[in-house]
């Protein structure tokens, strides 16, 4: 880019130009900032005021730009330019709407605003337009992994949408176990019976689209690069291995059934006649309508008992502690298979609560219920062999009465236990160097195929996606369903999640979407959710690299690789732009076009700081952009007065504050820093899963530098807070502006 | 032209039953508004919900279908009025399974045939109030009316049957607020939200097993007079005949002192349209209603 | 009854064929507002939603000889409430009458007799003899008990004297239908037909 | 002024802009894909907006709110139109005419948000955010998130001497009194229905005497008390005489699974109501207790978990009941819920200090009386269909949770995207 002109806007509207002197702010631009010109304006927002500024661009006068006025969270769509670089003073929000309107608070009130503006040029001053990578380039073509109902369901949709599809299924037939279904719980009104199982046509279809390519007995080898350039060594069974390359996956690895000869005491592996719903499945295929028949003499079924949760939603050892979601569903169906074939046969569902959810999930209960099917609130405590038939032993809860009962068949309502390949986190990769040997990458020192792993990733974090919890890799986020912690990567089905095969095509159809998504997105460079769009991405300088592997390590998104001399390297399109490695780094050499070391480090430098006797103390306050800066931005709109002494910078996850700003503020005179992030406990609620944790590490041993200064360890604070602490923020700040007030003012002012 | 009727007048309506005294009140009642009721002739007792351990299913409906063909008879173009709760609910309630249940229409149909008789069910089964609410109107009602009740305070106490499972159209099963219409378009004060004005008495069961209907009768009782009632007002003869003979019963049994008039909606009308405490069937009050007497005498 | 027996659907079957509304008792989800909805409900041994269990645990005895549903005062709330429109009310009337028929209802239940008075009552002549009723209740459980029942009743007896409200012209005939014989013949039919569509037991 | 909207075959119309409605059309736009937003209030956010928390993180709403408005707001492919409704769809997949009922917000894009008008004016409203349990100014901005963020005149204040107030108060020329509704016919490809979901009337479940009794509240109504910026400053006070609720009942399945009220299940309110039963400890530690009445706890998959932790704490107690019945005890204002466990037959009479009725999800639109070709099920829930462009997501599809809700909004906005693609293959 041309060499950087820097213009200020001063906006007066909002009564800014009454409540502070405008005049005073434009010289502080000028004069202190830097600025080549400080325009004021009675109302920036505005379509003039807006295209004054588009005109100074045009023109050439400015490139990049400190626009003073309200929160950089206000009016984003006016103050919206291309190819230019731009800061914000938040005067409105930050400054007069939490300070009263009083005479004496005239003073420290524009002393804040000027500040913000000192803040904001200096800011501007030090930041670049982000240049492009050079790295991107289109792929639009799909891995699936898995050939089940959600794979190809996934391979399907993508296919739909114009995309090419790479299928892996390990096993020599695409279905998965919903191929294995006689039929299917119903998904459209009026859920009454049991649905034909439509995975056969699905399997035609994939077959017959020439956009998707099926590998069968064949394995995903090893995966290497990033969205977009993925490099992926297909294994078949037979030796071949194949190289393609890929623009994003779609885990859909699926379940395997709950193994439930761990449950001997309900008569599994005892009896022939006690099955998993399962094993029902393979005896109503063998029916097709007809007389089901018991394995073990070939009798006609004429009772049969359904033991819900078997094996599931207890702490007992060896239980799945979850929930399956489909099977009280699934056991209606089919005790519906029995009845539809003949009313006269008993059918008895045992449960402890009936969940059938929706509207679909309603009906069919009741469609069951209308069919004749006997459901019971009960505990099921024994299932033993009795003579021929089998004896069940439960808790009846209505009746309030043991029950023994006999009969012909047991099925047991076991659970899913997904397919998440390696728990990356359960065993760390070692690496360590052996003494005298050269360091080696990773890839040198993996085997791959790694033992058990369904993606093989080549990424210094592991082979495999993290998993949350009981071994899903499902997202953490409620509003972010598929933000998997690995970019270009989305688990879909029961892999991420318990559920019925129409949720698994449903999850497949949205993971496919992101898929896609990622793609068009890597292409142009521009980050995934959630700095979607943005441009800038990490730059280092090898030379001060001392190879200390933090910035590899602490990627959460196991973004970053190690080259064959170990320096880190940086995959574009797998980093998600938070800054995590530019605050883990000792030695600062990663940083951001647009938001670095020197973007923030000069901003708090920028702050005037009076001397001791002033009695007007400075607190920094790092704020995280997502939640804590929005909180301290409605404080504003609501008019909540804070500390006049506080100066704000929003920092795009409290993970990338590195620690040489806190040390920086307080040798150049700042009586106390705040740290503000995201809770981030297991129920973290950090947008980049591990940046507020690590911060919080970070600035734990930031005591000891404090005790070398001789500095009261009050002075730095790192806190957990959320978006709606409105009001607790601003108390936070004041309380902190007491504390300072009773320790006294740092003796580090020149 | 006056609104006409065929009228189910049921057991209890009777010269000397349990609410002939019902049946003065509306026979004035009707002949203040125009309404002109036919009786069904040689109509039968209708089981009403009691009858149910000796009669099945079929033979009960039966007995109200033979009503309804008698009706039809009589006067083809008439809706089915009747003014006791039970009769208006076995009699609709056959009526309904008539129509929805063509097996049941077709062996209903064989019975009767043993009596010449056949039936159709083809016309509206209705209660009196449905007729004032729906037919006559609050604003008509409460034009006629040339003694206003003044001051008296009057609980509507609907009960069951009037209300489930059919109910007067518009109103709801837990709060039905009819008869506190009625009351104010006579120019009494009703009893807001009065608690029990839907909880059952007993029924039936007040012959059967009196003690453990009594105690419900008190709670409907007691809630009135908490409420500062007057009177009670209801739609229903097993009702009225509940809550009004046994109150010195319940006062023995549990040592309150009841002596709080029920009286029957059209009573109610009677008076407060001028009609003397004959007419009204004042007499027919084994508690007197005081208030009433005297205004009817003024 | 025997483990074999448990649960199976005989019993549920059986109230579906030959119980007024039977056919409602498997869509009861055990939600208990029937139950809660009783004016008499905490003089029932079993609810109704337990009856329905009970039903479909295959419990015939239990159930059919049970005096809960003698206890139905015919409110309608159950109905009214009931969150899968089960005709409740019906259900009862149908289980007693069912299990009065069998003979296994209670034998000394005062509702099943003050109900049987009502039903042969009203079948003599067509309409209800309310003092013939009355008195023949009050003497239902033996004389000395009658003439106690009688005395307790005694006030009530004449205030509905005075007020004409009961006439002891009703001893001597009273009300009737003209065409008892025919309402009679009507009954007797239905009746056959009601019998043979019955499905008989065991 | 006239609102001016581009809109081709190629472009998405996402009709609804809660957190459905939002995620649809932010994950097309991140596509490329040109998106239309339409939302019949003054601000998008939907219900979430009006949630304190979210099972079964108990994390805010908020959070992912600010991050989806974030990406809105610096999207160009997104036009968010506010307080528009559809009236009309006509054509096929791939070529939709709409015709869209926009009425007047009486501020225009000139508002900076600064309140002058609403300190300026006196005459206040029921707060609908609130659910009616406080008022707001005539001149106001719907909730402190909200997005446009920009002001609103309560129609019913037009030509009250507060507009004229109101008006003279902005210095930015933004508020215009003459601003008219206007009606504007759209071309688009596909269409996205994401029109949510609101609470069942709890008026109509008479026997929770909710129309009668003031201590008798709804699950989406103390959601709204418990937000510090609510109508009760983030306090469970009683209607009836303003003092904390310590005991709280709470009822499952009001107005769900029912054939008087409606008949599916809601599926949320479970959930909703053993995060809520968390709220007490929240406010009052150890004091706090919670029975609730339900017919099956419907913890499906991983919520399971919430369910175990919710069951440790001893001060929630569970019963397993449909309540018949809500009376009213005179002396302490109290509810008392009327039943029976029939969990081995338990009669129950039980007082509480307040109610929390768990409502249903009633779909907010009732396509069938839209004339819109569009097959919906009894329970007014979208069918899936092969052969249209038009597509359902979140709660228009079936009751759904907010995390189903999205992934249905993310596969609705694949199928959407489908469609425009195939069109510019064929034109290409």
């Amino acid at each position: 880019m041309a060499d950087k002109k820097f213009g200020a806007y001063i906006c007066k509207g909002c009564g800014i130009g009454e409540r502070l002197n405008a005049n005073q702010l434009a010289s502080v631009a000028t004069k202190e900032g830097k600025m080549a010109f400080a325009k004021q304006h009675d109302f920036l927002c505005n379509s003039e005021g807006v295209a004054m500024i588009q005109a100074d661009i045009n023109a050439g006068e400015v490139n990049h730009l400190m626009i003073a006025g309200c929160s950089k969270r206000a009016k984003m769509e006016a103050f919206n330019f291309d190819n230019v670089v731009m800061s914000r003073a938040n005067l409105r929000e930050g400054v007069i709407w939490v300070r009263p309107d009083t005479d004496e608070a005239k003073e420290t009130t524009q002393e804040m605003a000027n500040d913000y503006i000192r803040m904001a040029c200096a800011e501007v001053r030090y930041m670049n337009l982000p240049s492009s990578s050079n790295e991107q380039n289109l792929t639009g073509h799909l891995l699936v992994v898995g050939g089940g109902i959600t794979g190809l369901t996934s391979a399907l949709e993508a296919a739909k949408a114009g995309y090419n599809v790479t299928l892996v299924e390990k096993s020599d037939k695409l279905g998965g176990v919903s191929g294995q279904l006689y039929k299917r719980i119903p998904n459209r009104a009026p859920f009454k019976d049991p649905q034909e199982n439509s995975v056969v046509d699905l399997i035609a279809k994939v077959e017959a689209n020439s956009k998707i390519k099926v590998y069968l007995s064949s394995i995903v080898a090893k995966t290497e690069g990033a969205p977009g350039r993925f490099k992926v060594e297909i294994a078949a069974e037979s030796g071949p291995t194949t190289t393609e390359t890929i623009g994003a996956i779609v885990q859909a690895s699926g379940f395997k059934p709950y193994d439930a000869n761990q449950l001997p005491h309900l008569g599994f592996g005892k009896s022939p006649d006690v099955v998993d719903q399962l094993g029902l499945e393979l005896l109503a295929r063998e029916a097709n309508g007809g007389a089901i028949k018991r394995p073990s003499d070939g009798k006609e079924v004429k009772s049969v008992v359904f033991v819900q949760c078997a094996g599931q939603r207890g702490n007992k050892e060896g239980y799945l502690p979850y929930c399956s979601g489909h099977c009280c569903l699934t056991s209606v169906k089919q005790a519906m298979y029995f009845k539809d074939a003949n009313p006269n046969i008993d059918t008895a569902i045992i449960y402890t609560d009936l969940r059938t959810p929706g509207a679909g999930g309603e009906d069919f209960y009741r469609s069951g219920q209308d069919k004749g099917v006997t459901f019971t609130k009960g505990k099921v405590s024994e299932v033993s062999p009795n003579g021929s038939n089998l004896a069940v032993k439960f808790k009846d809860l209505i009746l309030d009465e043991e029950v023994n009962l006999e009969t012909d068949l047991v099925v047991l309502a076991t659970g899913m236990v997904p397919n998440s390949g390696v728990d990356i986190e359960a065993i760390p990769i070692a690496i360590e160097e052996v003494e005298g040997e050269p360091k080696k990458p990773v890839s040198d020192v993996i085997e791959f195929p790694v033992k058990g792993s369904v993606l093989n990733l080549d990424y210094r974090q592991g082979a495999d996606m993290p998993q949350l919890v009981h071994g899903f890799t499902d997202s953490h986020f409620i509003c972010f369903p598929y933000e998997t912690r690995r970019t270009g990567i989305y688990a879909a089905g029961p892999v991420r999640r318990p559920m019925d095969g129409f949720q698994a095509m449903e999850d497949a159809t949205g993971a496919t979407l992101k898929a896609i998504q990622v793609i068009e997105n890597s292409a142009l460079g521009r980050a995934a959710h959630p700095r979607s769009g943005d441009l800038s991405y990490p730059k280092f300088r090898k030379e001060g690299c001392t190879q200390c592997k933090r910035c590899t390590v602490e990627c959460p998104f196991g973004a970053i690789n190690e080259d064959e001399k170990r320096y880190p390297f940086f995959n574009e399109a797998r980093c998600r732009r938070c800054g995590i490695c530019m605050g883990a780094c000792p030695v600062r050499v990663i940083s951001f076009e647009n938001y670095s070391v020197e973007t923030v480090g000069q901003a708090i430098k920028a702050v005037d700081i009076p001397d001791e006797f002033s009695e007007k103390p400075r607190i920094l306050v790092l704020a995280c952009e997502n939640d804590a800066y929005p909180a301290i931005d409605m404080a504003g709109m609501n008019h909540i007065e804070y500390s006049a002494f506080v100066r704000i910078i929003p920092v795009r996850c409290l993970g990338s504050v590195n620690t040489i700003w806190i040390t920086d503020a307080l040798n150049s005179g700042y009586d106390g820093v705040m740290l503000m992030g995201c809770r981030k406990d297991g129920d973290y609620q950090c947008h980049f899963v591990k940046g507020s944790e690590l911060a919080h590490i970070r600035t734990s041993k930031i005591d000891d530098t404090l005790k070398g200064l001789n500095l009261e360890t009050e002075r730095v604070q790192t806190l957990e807070v959320a978006i709606t602490d409105i009001q607790r923020i601003p108390q936070l700040i004041n309380e902190m502006a007491a504390t300072i007030e009773k320790i006294g003012m740092s003796p580090f002012k020149f | 032209m006056p609104r006409q009727y065929s009228f189910y007048p049921g057991c209890s309506s009777q010269k000397g039953a349990s609410s002939s005294n019902y049946q003065r009140s509306v026979e004035t009642m009707c002949s203040v508004l125009d309404i002109q009721l036919n009786d069904i002739p040689d109509w039968n007792c209708c089981s009403a919900s009691i009858g149910y351990s000796g009669g099945g299913e079929l033979p009960r409906i039966a007995l109200s279908a033979r009503n309804l063909a008698l009706s039809e008879q009589a006067h083809p173009d008439q809706d089915v009025v009747a003014t006791c709760a039970a009769c208006w609910l076995a009699t609709r309630e056959a009526n309904e399974r008539l129509q929805h249940d063509a097996q049941i229409m077709t062996e209903t149909n064989q019975a009767l045939a043993e009596a010449g008789l056949s039936v159709k069910a083809n016309k509206k089964i209705r209660h009196m109030v449905e007729v004032l609410v729906e037919d006559i109107g609050y604003a008509e009602i409460s034009s006629k009316v040339k003694k206003p009740l003044e001051g008296i305070k009057i609980a509507g106490y609907v009960g069951c049957q009037t209300n489930r499972p059919f109910g007067i159209a518009g109103e709801s099963f837990e709060n039905p607020v009819y008869l506190d219409n009625l009351i104010a378009a006579l120019g009494a004060d009703p009893v807001k939200n009065y608690e029990k004005k839907v909880s059952c008495c007993g029924g039936a069961l007040a012959f059967s097993e009196p003690e453990k209907s009594q105690a419900l009768i008190k709670d409907i009782l007691q809630a009135a007079v908490d409420n500062g009632a007057n009177m009670l007002v209801t739609p229903c003869p097993v009702c009225q005949m509940n809550t009004e003979v046994y109150q010195d019963q319940i006062n023995q049994t549990y040592g309150t002192n009841f002596k709080i008039p029920v009286v029957y909606y059209s009573t109610l009308m009677d008076i407060a349209f001028g009609k003397s405490a004959k007419e009204a069937a004042l007499d027919g009050q084994i508690i007197k209603a005081k208030q009433l007497e005297d205004l009817a005498s003024k | 009854m025997t483990a074999t027996e448990k649960y199976r659907n005989n019993f549920l079957q059986e109230v579906i064929a030959n119980v007024e509304e039977g056919e409602w008792v498997r869509m009861c989800m055990q939600c208990g507002v029937c139950s809660g909805s009783c004016p008499l409900g905490p003089h029932w041994e079993h609810p109704p939603q337990e009856i329905f269990m009970m039903i479909r645990a295959n419990k015939r005895q239990e159930v059919l000889s049970s005096s809960s549903m003698w206890y139905c005062t015919s409110c309608y709330n159950c109905i009214a409430r009931c969150p899968r429109g089960l005709p409740i009310t019906h259900i009862m009337h149908g289980l007693a009458h069912y299990g009065r028929k069998l003979g296994v209802a209670p034998k000394e239940l005062p509702t099943i007799k003050f109900s049987m008075l009502f039903w042969e009552n009203l079948v003599q002549k067509g309409r209800v003899n309310e003092l013939k009723l009355g008195l023949r209740l009050y003497f239902m459980n033996g004389f000395m008990n009658g003439i106690k029942t009688a005395l307790k009743m005694q006030k009530i007896g004449l205030g509905m004297f005075l007020t004409k409200r009961m006439t002891p012209m009703e001893m001597l005939g009273g009300h009737g239908c003209k065409d008892a014989k025919g309402l009679q013949a009507i009954l007797k039919k239905a009746q056959q037909i009601e019998d043979a569509k019955t499905v008989k037991q065991g | 002024m006239t609102t001016e909207i581009v809109a081709t075959n190629q472009t998405i119309l996402v009709v609804g802009g809660g957190i459905s409605g939002m995620t649809a059309a932010i994950e097309a736009a991140e596509c490329g894909k040109q998106v239309i937003l339409l939302e019949k209030n003054p601000s998008i956010g939907g219900r979430v907006a009006q949630l304190y928390k979210y099972f079964p993180k108990l994390c805010f709403p908020t959070c992912g709110m600010e991050i989806n408005t974030r990406r809105i707001k610096m999207n160009r492919n997104v036009r968010v139109v506010t307080m528009a409704e559809v009236t009309k769809v006509t054509g096929k997949k791939g070529d939709y005419s709409v015709e869209i009922n926009i009425s007047p917000r009486y501020v225009n894009e000139n508002c900076t948000a600064c309140g002058d008008c609403s300190n300026a004016v006196s005459g206040e409203f029921a707060n609908e955010h609130n659910y009616g349990l406080n008022k707001r100014k005539g001149a106001y901005l719907p909730f402190a998130m909200a997005y446009p963020q920009r002001y609103v005149l309560d129609p019913a204040m037009i030509g009250t001497d507060d507009a004229a107030k109101a008006k003279e108060a902005c210095k930015y020329n933004a508020i215009d009194l003459e601003m008219q509704a206007q009606t504007l016919q759209l071309k688009v490809g596909a269409i996205i229905w994401a029109t949510g979901w609101q609470p069942y009337d709890a008026n109509k479940i008479r026997p929770y005497a909710y129309d009668r009794n003031p201590n008798v509240i709804t699950s989406v109504e103390l959601e709204r008390m418990m937000d510090p910026f609510g109508p009760t400053g983030g306090k469970i006070l009683r209607p009836s005489d303003g003092k904390e609720a310590k005991d709280i009942a709470f009822i499952q399945c009001a107005g769900s699974r029912d054939h008087n009220y409606l008949k599916h299940c809601s599926r949320i309110c479970c959930m909703a109501s053993l995060k809520q039963t968390t709220y007490l400890r929240e406010r009052y530690g150890n004091e706090g207790k919670a029975t609730v009445y339900y017919i099956d706890i419907r913890a499906i998959d991983r919520f399971e978990d919430f369910y175990l932790k919710v069951r440790k704490d001893d001060n929630i107690n569970f019963i397993k009941s449909k309540v018949a019945n809500i009376t009213l005890d005179k002396e302490t204002g109290n509810p008392v819920l009327n039943g029976v466990n029939t969990e081995g037959y338990h009669r129950y009479s039980n007082p509480h200090e307040l109610v929390v009725l768990a409502v249903g999800m009633q779909p907010s639109v009732d396509f069938a009386n839209l004339s819109i070709d569009i097959s919906v099920n009894e329970h007014g829930f979208i069918e899936a269909d092969e052969e249209s462009g038009m597509f359902a997501a979140g709660c228009a599809a079936d009751a759904l949770d907010v995390n189903r809700a999205v992934q249905s909004a993310t596969a609705s906005t694949l199928r959407a995207i489908q469609v425009i693609n195939q069109l510019s293959a064929a034109e290409a």
